[in-house]
Formats: C-alpha cells, structure tokens, sequence
C-alpha cells in the first residue's frame, strides 16, 4: 500500500510517499501501527483531529476501511483557493 | 466545463473574456480571483503544494455538483501551484448563467468548496521563516451554508 | 471606487485587470459582467435609456451603502446606454475585499440594487418589434434580502 | 417646475421634458392634474403602481411634497443591470 503525505505532515514525517506492508484494517489501525514504530510518525499523528485522510484519492474518515485500498494520503486541512 | 491545474501565472483579463466569449445564452458572468496577499512580517514568497492524483479530479467533482445545484452555461476553475509572490493571481473561478443569482451561488460554493475540499496546502516564507497557513474554522462553517437538508 | 455611465463598450477583461492591480491588500476580487442575451425571436438590438442627471448619483450611493456595509478596499461599477446587440457585455460590477465573503456579499448587493434602483431602462427590438423590458417581481423581491432588521 | 419622463412613460406622454407652472401639493396632487388635462397623461398615470417617482433625482413616492421641488421624473421600474 501506498502512503502519501502532504504539507507540514510530509515535513514531520521527513518524507512524501512510501509503500508499506500491513494488515491495519482501517485508518486508525494504520496510524496506530505508523505511530508506535517512530517518534516522528506518532508526532505527525498527534492529534489527528487536525487531519484529514484520502483513500485512493477521495476524502475519508479515520473509521474507514482500507480493504482494497491502494493509496491512503495524509495531511492537514486544506487551504486552497 | 474545464479546470486547469498549473504552476504557470495566468491573466485573469484574459482568461475572464475567453471564458464569457464561450458561453451561450448566458446573461451573468461572476469571477472570483484569488490573490496572494502580503503579511504583517513582510510576504517574501507563498508557496502552494497540492496532491496531483487527486487534484483534478476534487475540483472536477465540485465543478459537476455546482452544475447539477444551478443552470449554468459553463463553469471553469483555475489553481496554481509552486512558487507565488505577493500580488500573484493564485486561482480564479468563472461561473455563468442566463440570470445572475445562479452565476452568484455557484461561484459563492465553488469557493467554499475549493477552499476546504481542494488539496492545496499554502506555505507563506516571511522575514521571520516559513510557516504554513492554517485553515479556518470559519472556512469549514462555511460549507454548512450548502448542505441540502 | 468609480463609476462610469458610458455609451462606448468595453473589455470585460481590461478592466478586470486594471482594477485587481489598483487593490491594496485585496485577497478577493469578484466581477460581474451583464451581457445582452438574445431572446426567442431573435435580437435585433438592444436600447438602453438611462437618466443622466441621476444615474451616476444613484450608482454612487448604492457603492457608498456597500463600502459601509463591507469591508472592501475597492468598487468599481460600468453601465452602458444607447445601442446594443446580442452578447454585448451591458455593465459590470467589481469588488475587492481582503477575505471573499465581503467580496462576494458585495458584489451580489451592487447588481441586487443597480437592477432595481439605478435609472436605466432596456428596450428590446426583435423581428416582432419593438418592447420595453418589464421589471421582474423577483428582482424587487431580492431587495428584501439586504434590509437590516 | 421641469417634469421628465422616461422609457413608455415619455412614449405615452410623446415628450421627453417639459416646464410646467402648477400648483401640485403632492405627486399624487401633479399626476391628477396632468391626467386631468389630456388623455395621453391619464393613459400613462392609469397605473401609478406602475410608475416609479423621482424628486431632484432622487427615488421617492407619491405621497411625496412638491415644495421647493425642482425637477419631478416620472418612469416605469427600472431595469438595468
């Protein structure tokens, strides 16, 4: 699975894409996993009520599944336009 | 209906008359261009980092909801990336419609909508470093205004 | 702020552009371009009557109630009379603001009132002849949105 | 007193601008007395909800006072924009 990570969340956690084998079955299980295996990720991971989560390109919640998931993104709230 | 994506500037003139020039049968013609401001501590550049899988097709979907909600005649959507300087253009959405208050609405919930559900991430370098702009909680209230009951 | 009743036409684009780079501090420009719409039996040309002794006067209290009502850094109102045809733009309406919902709430007010209480009058000449462009309920109605309490 | 007409009003009443010398209280007061004088008055005042008012180039109403009034337009609702 792909895991991708933008604006300050990227700088956290030092890098912009990596691919990663697990069995989390949702969201959260995934930022569990991410945070108890290093300090930077469970920094980026602090407070996830200030993140939002993609799923394969399409905004999500940190409930869902990633049953078939092939690309989970992380990063802050948008601020386009 | 079309969205550019794109690091490169634009001219808004332009762009606003290509745009009214395409339409059919529209009497009402609204823009909204947004431009990087200066900060309290002196704006040496904004950068703008987005989600390129994912850009598009948000905005595509945005667009095609706008659509089905009002009659347009077209809608279109501009967003730039990269490296911005005071007083840049940064994004620009055109709406048109026979009657102006759907050309009013649509582009009023396009920017709602591009502002919090857009991935672009705004990072604004000053004298004092670099610092990335936090989204607003009034942003997100704002998109309350659209939800259908 | 400027307002320009004027018989000649002009570029929708040009004078986007011109405004946006008078704005001091403006993160927002929102532009309305009203354009001629051709009608079922084929649009010969439009006339435009206006009131010259009032016309400016009015459209400058009507930006002087918008100024005071939002923050903008900016207003500019054209309006066209005489002869017009099919796809000409008619008037155009800009605001500037440091955030979009004063821009936008602006802009909507200026055509909301312009419509209603600037002295121009639209007359429509088509193959069937000639008519006077009835005043719509709904734009009176519209008024109603902007009373304070 | 300069009274001006605009739009249908000024093609019913076939002038643009005229001076009359009246003793008109009220707008309501004038109107009566124009459309007392010739048919194309009355037929342009039949419908004075019709009509909208202006005194010295400001919006005003029928119940209005003409004293020290300069110039009295009278047109249909506007319809720029």
């Amino acid at each position: 699975m792909d895991v991708v990570y933008f604006a300050w969340v990227r700088e956290r956690i030092g890098l912009p894409k990596e691919t990663i084998e697990t069995s989390a079955q949702t969201v959260a299980d995934l930022v569990a996993e991410l945070s108890s295996k290093e300090e930077r990720y469970a920094a980026a991971f602090a407070d996830t009520s200030a993140l939002r989560v993609a799923l394969d390109q399409e905004l999500s919640d940190f409930d869902a599944q990633l049953d078939g998931v092939r690309e989970v993104a992380f990063f802050p709230p948008m601020t386009g336009g | 209906m079309s969205v550019h994506v794109q690091e490169e500037p634009f001219d808004a003139g332009q762009v606003l008359n290509k745009f009214s020039a395409q339409q059919e049968g529209a009497g009402a013609v609204v823009s909204f261009t947004g431009i990087v401001r200066d900060v309290a501590a002196g704006l040496d550049h904004m950068e703008i980092e987005h989600y390129p899988a994912m850009t598009a097709k948000a905005i595509q979907a945005i667009c095609d909801e706008a659509r089905e909600r009002w009659a347009l005649t077209g809608v279109q959507v501009i967003h730039r990336y990269g490296k911005l300087s005071a007083d840049d253009p940064i994004m620009m959405v055109l709406t048109a419609s026979a009657h102006r208050a759907d050309a009013f609405a649509a582009a009023d919930f396009l920017m709602d909508y591009l502002k919090s559900r857009a991935p672009f991430w705004k990072k604004e370098t000053t004298s004092e470093g670099a610092d990335w702009v936090a989204a607003k909680d009034e942003d997100e209230d704002a998109l309350s205004r659209w939800s259908r009951g």
